[in-house]
């Protein structure tokens, strides 16, 4: 315990300097406040994902669990992922929906409690992607649960997942005026 | 009640009371066994005296209290000089009177119905015979104020349950838990009968009175031995810790509303013997009885609960919870006895009162416990808890009852088992804050098995409720239970209101159980430490460590509701409830995937493990022809060593099955050598004799 | 000032300043990542957003699973009114150190009935492993109390926060070292970094948040609420009744604000103190628990041979 | 019971020289006959405590065992030798010296202080007491040694004879308990008699008890 505190006192806050790298860009924060801003009108401040991997290659994992680290930190503006959708407000699913992952994806959706959203994140999960016709998928996620919104890319950088977010949020009020 | 106009009461709670309160039980055996022949008949007529037996009982125990009348009746018999019929009923016996009618009212209503099952199978009559001797031998013990009219009572009770246990003679188990309870009470009556034989040889009477009047005579030593002795045999009766091998047996076999009532009532009779005996006879107790009797307590409270948790057998889970709360109120018991010894009279009243609260506490509960217990079994037809699962639905009033019983038993107010354990912590507490020396650190040890206990109870009854209410039917039998009768329902209903009525009436039930601890004691005059203030709250000590049983019920109550309320009408109630699949990561549960109650208490087995020895056995059956590597079967067993099995018991059967080899020689056969041995014993007889 | 206008702010504050401190341990954790970490009131807004969604409740689930959320928070509150918080006059007939710690058994009592009323595995060995853990931390907890309790003569929690006072001085290490029993005892029972990760869903380790996984929309809000002020009760005992110098007597409006602002001071330190350690060390291994709650329990009884 | 000394002294004297004549008997036959014998001394003991002071219920028990002792059980025993042909009685375990080496020991017990306070029980009757325990001691004795099951049952009667006479000799005849007694012991020892030899003899072939050794399983 002692040398861990030791170690954060001793070395240096910068090994670069902040303002290059951790200085998170302008238009990502600008993102942020607009997202914050929707979110604190539409789920009362807070927005609970569940994220499902419908046999994803792992793609778009990669780029969502990147909104969660200190560069993007949704965090911050009220985004959380939780583990059982019964928790969530909206689903994110990504992958081709394998012939294994139609049962679990379709008990995922029906725990989750209305008024709910499902999103379908990269291309995979738009329409099949690359793994499009083959056997043992059902080609996206529209042919196992009823998708409201969905996230081209192959895979979305973070960026344009916020991006889509946003989006999906400027709809969403749109309908509900 | 007005203390002296009321005559009706006056005129119960005499010795005509008393004999009509035994003759009915009396009338109801036997009644039982003239109609044996008709099952339905012999049913009722069990039933109606048992429930009129019981409901004067309480009439009579409570008149003893309003009178303050103390019933004496003695007929000596003129051939055996020590031998006399004395019946004597004071506060404490009449406290006992009530709770065994208590729990025989309603295991008796519940019995009507639990009792159909064995129609035709076995012979009612005699289940009712037995039934009402048992009830009759204990009212018997706990009002006889003669040493071996108290033995008779003692043999009548034992024998009588003995043959309840072995009641369904189908099962071999029932009959060797049968077999086992039979020697392991007469090694405790023996000892009992040494224990008054040694009493009787200094003070030449039996008759406790007699006893008590020539305590003095009677030296150290001696004394010392009879409370060995008396505690060995009544520890058995109580089934504590190193005795209690019998228990977890015997009261499983019985049927449930027999059952109920040994472990609700039977074993207090053994702590009703101990209170008679240590505080009321003889006299003040050294110092170092208490700390053996609050020892034991612990132990039995400790080791009870943890081989309760590796139980998976429902009856005998409750079963071993009995031990577990007979070590509670030894606790009580003990901690009186020490405080005694140091001469600190209001604290005795208050571990007392604990004790006598608990006992009363234990009754109600326990035997609602073995009463839904017994429905869900008759519904079930297994007692293995592991194929239960989602009865609640299914058995709705018994799993609220079974609910009820268990929140009481883990001392969860409202209900009452809270306030005597509350009442026991304050004694136990007192004792670490005025004890001086080693009894000190042995309070402290109590308190620490009794704040581990109160825990480890409430996660075996958890887990009790989890593996056999909660969730989805894990057996065929289960998913076609089917709710008890009506007259099972309003046995557990009846008790269970019971239950929180004691609960919420902690306080004036305590002030009556102070004045009974002052008549046993003596201490009248003492004010106790523990004072009903507005009949509502119990103060303890000085500063006033206040605990009072309708206000918490009442804020619970008010508080769940206002919450329940304002969630749902407070917020936006539009707001919709639809019932959707468990989601459990998406895969499709089948009720093999719940949790069972041996995968619950795993983790506490391993907590516990030096102590429990757990083992566990793999077995692996493969295909011997095709391919070796291709397992057919395997089977995990996992078993829990019993410590006092292993260490205590099995040494003690090879040692006396050495003994009887070794006199194995002595029968050959031969007719005229036995003969000859008669011969020669006469002989040395006469010498000896002349 | 009033004395049921005292009583208003005694059983408000529990269930309105515990989220608080849920926000505020969540914020320094995420300063601490060197993230910046969602705003300390972003529990008040999760817990606003699941009181106004639907609910999907299992269909195996019986009335216990439905009625528990309800007896669950309604313990909290009822506990945090009866505990000595800012003023020594306000004391229930519940203020009692066995009542406190029995009326909270019956939160874990029927948590971990709920846990497994839906038949999912996780919900199984999550009240199994918090039931078990209840056990031995409940021990804990009334041990590490008892030298306090010998020292003021009651098991009146008031009494004790006020009464201690004088007998400090020449208790402190006998205090001290029933101080870190209790610390053990709250992070057990709170269900806090070395016993159970409130963020973590791993199945291995997860202990609190397996019972509530099937959980949702109201009743989700109310057990996470409950959890919180389970944890704000057990610090502001932990405050009370180890470094007892706030408990203000009269029922000025002055006097009342400053007893509540240093009591919510002294709970900050508590606060701070959890989230530096949820940063700093690991999650003990599970079984391994119990060997720091048996430790703790000796550090206890040594406390009481040196109050003795 | 202080009746002339002359009758009781002839028929203690019987009564012993019957235990030991029946030590002394090869044949069962004899042995019935020396039983017979000794219940005919046991009865003439009834009658001259009659004369002393004539009392019914004593007259019944003194005919009832007249008619059973010395009748029946005699008639009995040779009918069932007749019958199974057990003409010679098994031998017994000590030779003729060992026996009656036996039988002296025997009477220097009765007369010891062993038997003191039962013997003076009536300081007229000593040496008739003595002697009666003498013949008790003997049938014990017989019973013992015998190895044939019917000389030992003949052993059994021959005790609960003497010790009828003792009774009788202590001046316990009038008491009911004794008469009633003896009724009932008789009639039960004759049932027993019967069904057991016949049983045993249906079983094992032979009632010979050293056979019996497979009963110990």
């Amino acid at each position: 315990m002692v040398n861990i505190v030791t170690k954060i006192a001793t070395t240096r806050k910068r090994v670069v300097p902040k303002r290059t790298i951790i200085e998170t860009p302008d238009e990502v924060l600008k993102l942020g406040k607009d997202l914050q801003q929707k979110i604190g009108r539409l789920f009362s401040g807070s927005l609970a994902i569940r994220e499902v991997d419908a046999g994803s290659d792992n793609a778009c994992e990669h780029e969502l669990t990147a909104l969660t680290n200190a560069f993007y930190d949704v965090e911050r503006f009220g985004i959380r992922f939780v583990a059982s959708p019964k928790h969530a407000d909206m689903l994110l699913v990504t992958g081709p929906v394998s012939r294994n992952m139609a049962h679990a994806l379709k008990v995922a959706y029906d725990c989750t409690p209305t008024p709910r959203l499902v999103v379908a994140v990269g291309d995979d999960a738009i329409d099949g992607g690359i793994f499009k016709g083959s056997y043992a998928t059902y080609d996206g996620v529209s042919s196992v649960i009823p998708v409201d919104y969905a996230i081209p890319g192959d895979p979305p950088s973070p960026t344009t997942i916020l991006r889509s977010l946003l989006g999906i949020l400027e709809d969403l009020e749109g309908k509900r005026q | 009640m007005k203390e002296n106009g009321s005559n009706m009461f006056d005129a119960i709670a005499s010795p005509a009371g008393l004999i009509t309160l035994l003759s009915v039980f009396g009338l109801g055996a036997l009644g039982a066994l003239v109609v044996r022949a008709f099952d339905h008949v012999a049913n009722f007529w069990t039933a109606a005296f048992a429930i009129l037996g019981s409901l004067w009982g309480m009439l009579f125990a409570g008149s003893i209290f309003v009178t303050h009348h103390e019933v004496a009746m003695k007929v000596a018999t003129s051939s055996f000089s020590g031998f006399s019929v004395a019946m004597h009923v004071d506060k404490l016996a009449a406290f006992f009177i009530f709770v065994i009618s208590l729990v025989a009212f309603f295991c008796s209503i519940y019995g009507i119905g639990y009792a159909k099952e064995y129609y035709k199978r076995f012979s009612i009559g005699a289940l009712g015979f037995f039934y009402n001797m048992f009830i009759l031998g204990m009212l018997l013990v706990v009002t006889s104020f003669n040493g071996l009219w108290f033995l008779l009572a003692w043999e009548i009770m034992s024998l009588a349950s003995y043959f309840l246990v072995v009641y369904d003679r189908t099962d071999r188990k029932n009959v060797k838990a049968g077999y086992v309870y039979l020697i392991m009470t007469h090694v405790g009556a023996l000892a009992l009968l040494l224990a008054l034989a040694l009493l009787y040889h200094y003070t030449h009477s039996f008759d406790f009175d007699g006893i008590k009047a020539h305590i003095a005579a009677v030296p150290h030593l001696a004394l010392a031995a009879v409370f060995g002795l008396s505690l060995f045999g009544l520890g058995i009766k109580a089934g504590v810790i190193p005795l209690h091998i019998w228990l977890p047996s015997a009261h499983p076999a019985a049927p449930s509303h027999v059952s109920a009532l040994m472990s609700g009532v039977m074993i207090k009779t053994g702590i009703y013997m101990m209170i008679r005996l240590f505080l009321d006879i003889m006299g003040p107790a050294p110092l170092w009885w208490g700390i053996v009797v609050l020892s034991v307590g612990a132990v039995s409270s400790l080791v009870g609960v943890l081989f309760a948790l590796t139980e998976h057998d429902l009856k005998r889970l409750l079963a071993y919870h009995s031990i577990e709360n007979i070590g509670i109120i030894l606790l009580g018991l003990g901690s009186a006895l020490i405080f005694s010894a140091l001469h600190r009279p209001e604290l005795v009243l208050l571990a007392l009162a604990a004790a006598l609260f608990h006992t009363l506490n234990h009754a109600t509960f326990k035997s609602l416990l073995f009463l839904s217990a017994g429905s869900v079994i008759q519904a079930t037809h297994t007692r293995n808890i592991e194929k239960y699962g989602g009865l609640m639905k299914l058995l709705p009033a018994t799993g609220l009852f079974f609910l009820v019983g268990s929140m009481a038993i883990s001392a969860l107010p409202p209900f009452n088992g809270f306030f005597s354990e509350w009442l026991t912590f304050q004694a136990l507490f007192g004792g670490i804050a005025h004890a001086g020396g080693s009894a000190q650190w042995v309070f402290v040890a109590a308190a620490a098995s009794l704040a581990l206990t109160g825990g480890l109870a409430l996660a075996c009854f958890v887990k009790a409720i989890g593996a056999t209410f909660l969730a989805r039917p894990r057996s065929s039998a289960a998913r076609h239970a089917k709710e008890s009768g009506f007259s099972m329902k309003t046995g557990m209903a009846g008790l269970a209101i019971a239950c929180l009525a004691i609960g919420l009436a902690a306080a004036p039930v305590t002030r009556l159980l102070q004045t009974v601890s002052r008549e046993v004691t003596g201490l009248s005059g003492v004010a106790s430490t523990l004072h009903v203030s507005g009949s509502r709250t119990l103060v303890v000590g000085d500063h006033g460590a206040v605990v009072s049983g309708p206000a918490v019920a009442l804020l619970l109550l008010l508080v769940v509701v206002l919450v329940w309320a304002g969630v749902r009408y407070g917020v936006y109630r539009r707001q919709k409830v639809m019932t959707g699949p468990t989601w459990d990561c998406g895969t499709d549960l089948n009720e093999r995937m719940e949790i069972t109650a041996t995968g619950f208490s795993q983790s506490i087995i391993r907590v516990f493990k030096s102590f429990l020895l757990p083992t566990l056995h793999h077995a692996v059956e493969r295909h011997e022809d095709e391919n070796p590597y291709q397992i057919k079967s395997r089977t995990v067993s996992m078993q829990i060593r019993d410590m006092y099995q292993a260490s205590i018991y099995r040494p003690l059967y090879r040692l006396i099955g050495m003994m009887s080899r070794s006199a194995e020689w002595i029968h050959h056969g031969n007719l005229s050598a036995y003969i000859l041995y008669i011969f020669a014993a006469i002989i040395i007889v006469l010498a000896v004799g002349a | 000032m009033a004395h049921y206008l005292l009583w208003m702010i005694q059983i408000a504050l529990v269930p309105v300043v515990a989220p608080l401190g849920i926000g505020i341990i969540n914020k320094l954790k995420a300063r601490m990542q060197g993230r910046q970490g969602a705003s300390i009131l972003q529990s008040y807004r999760n817990l606003r957003k699941l009181l106004h969604k639907d609910e999907v409740i299992a269909k195996d689930a019986s009335w216990i699973f439905r009625v528990a959320p309800f007896i669950v928070f309604g313990v909290t509150v009822l506990v945090g009114a009866s505990i000595p918080l800012f003023s020594s006059m306000l004391h229930l007939p519940t203020s009692d150190l066995l009542m406190v710690v029995y009326v909270l058994a019956i939160g874990v009592f029927f948590l971990a009935l709920a846990g497994m009323d839906t038949g999912s595995a996780f919900g199984g060995f999550g009240a199994s492993r918090e039931v078990t853990l209840g056990a031995v931390a409940e021990g804990v907890l009334i041990f590490s109390v008892l030298p306090l309790v010998i020292l003021g003569g009651t098991t009146n929690l008031v009494v004790l926060a006020t009464g201690v006072t004088s007998g400090y001085v020449h208790h402190l290490i006998p205090i001290l070292l029933a101080a870190f029993g209790f610390i053990v005892a709250l992070l057990a029972e709170a269900k806090r970094f070395p016993f159970d990760n409130p963020d973590t869903h791993l199945e291995l380790t997860m202990v609190h948040e397996a019972m509530i996984l099937e959980y949702s929309g109201k009743r989700l809000a109310l057990m996470e609420w409950a959890a919180a002020n389970k944890l704000f009760i057990f610090s502001a005992l932990a405050v009370n009744l180890f470094f007892p110098f706030n408990l203000i007597s009269s029922a000025g409006l002055g006097q009342v604000m400053i007893g509540v602002v240093v009591l919510l001071a002294k709970m900050l330190v508590v606060y701070v103190g959890i989230a530096v350690l949820e940063s700093l060390i690991a999650k003990l291994r599970y079984f391994r628990l119990f060997h720091l709650l048996f430790v703790a329990l000796i550090l206890s009884v040594v406390a009481i041979g040196l109050v003795l | 019971m202080t009746g002339d000394t002359g009758l009781i002294q002839a028929c203690i004297a019987i009564l012993c020289l019957t235990t030991v004549g029946l030590h002394v008997a090869r044949k069962n036959r004899n042995e019935a006959v020396l039983y017979g014998l000794q219940s005919l001394a046991v009865v003439s003991l009834f009658v001259s405590a009659l004369l002393e002071h004539y009392a019914t219920p004593l007259l019944i028990v003194a005919i009832l065992t007249f008619l059973v002792k010395v009748v029946l059980a005699p008639l009995f025993f040779t009918k069932l030798v007749k019958r199974h042909g057990l003409k010679f009685a098994a031998s017994t375990y000590t030779n003729v010296p060992e026996t009656a080496a036996g039988l002296v020991i025997i009477l220097i017990l009765a007369g010891s202080g062993i038997f003191a306070p039962l013997a003076n029980l009536v300081p007229g009757h000593h040496t008739f007491l003595v002697m009666a325990i003498a013949a008790m001691l003997s049938s014990m004795l017989l019973m013992i040694n015998r190895k044939g099951a019917l000389s030992q049952i003949v052993g059994v009667l021959s005790l609960e004879n003497s010790i009828v006479a003792f009774a009788v000799l202590a001046g316990l005849e009038q008491s009911a308990i004794l008469q009633a007694g003896i009724v009932f012991d008789v009639s039960v020892w004759l049932v027993i008699a019967v069904s057991m030899v016949s049983l045993v003899f249906r079983h094992h072939g032979s009632l010979d008890t050293s056979k019996m050794k497979s009963l110990r399983h």
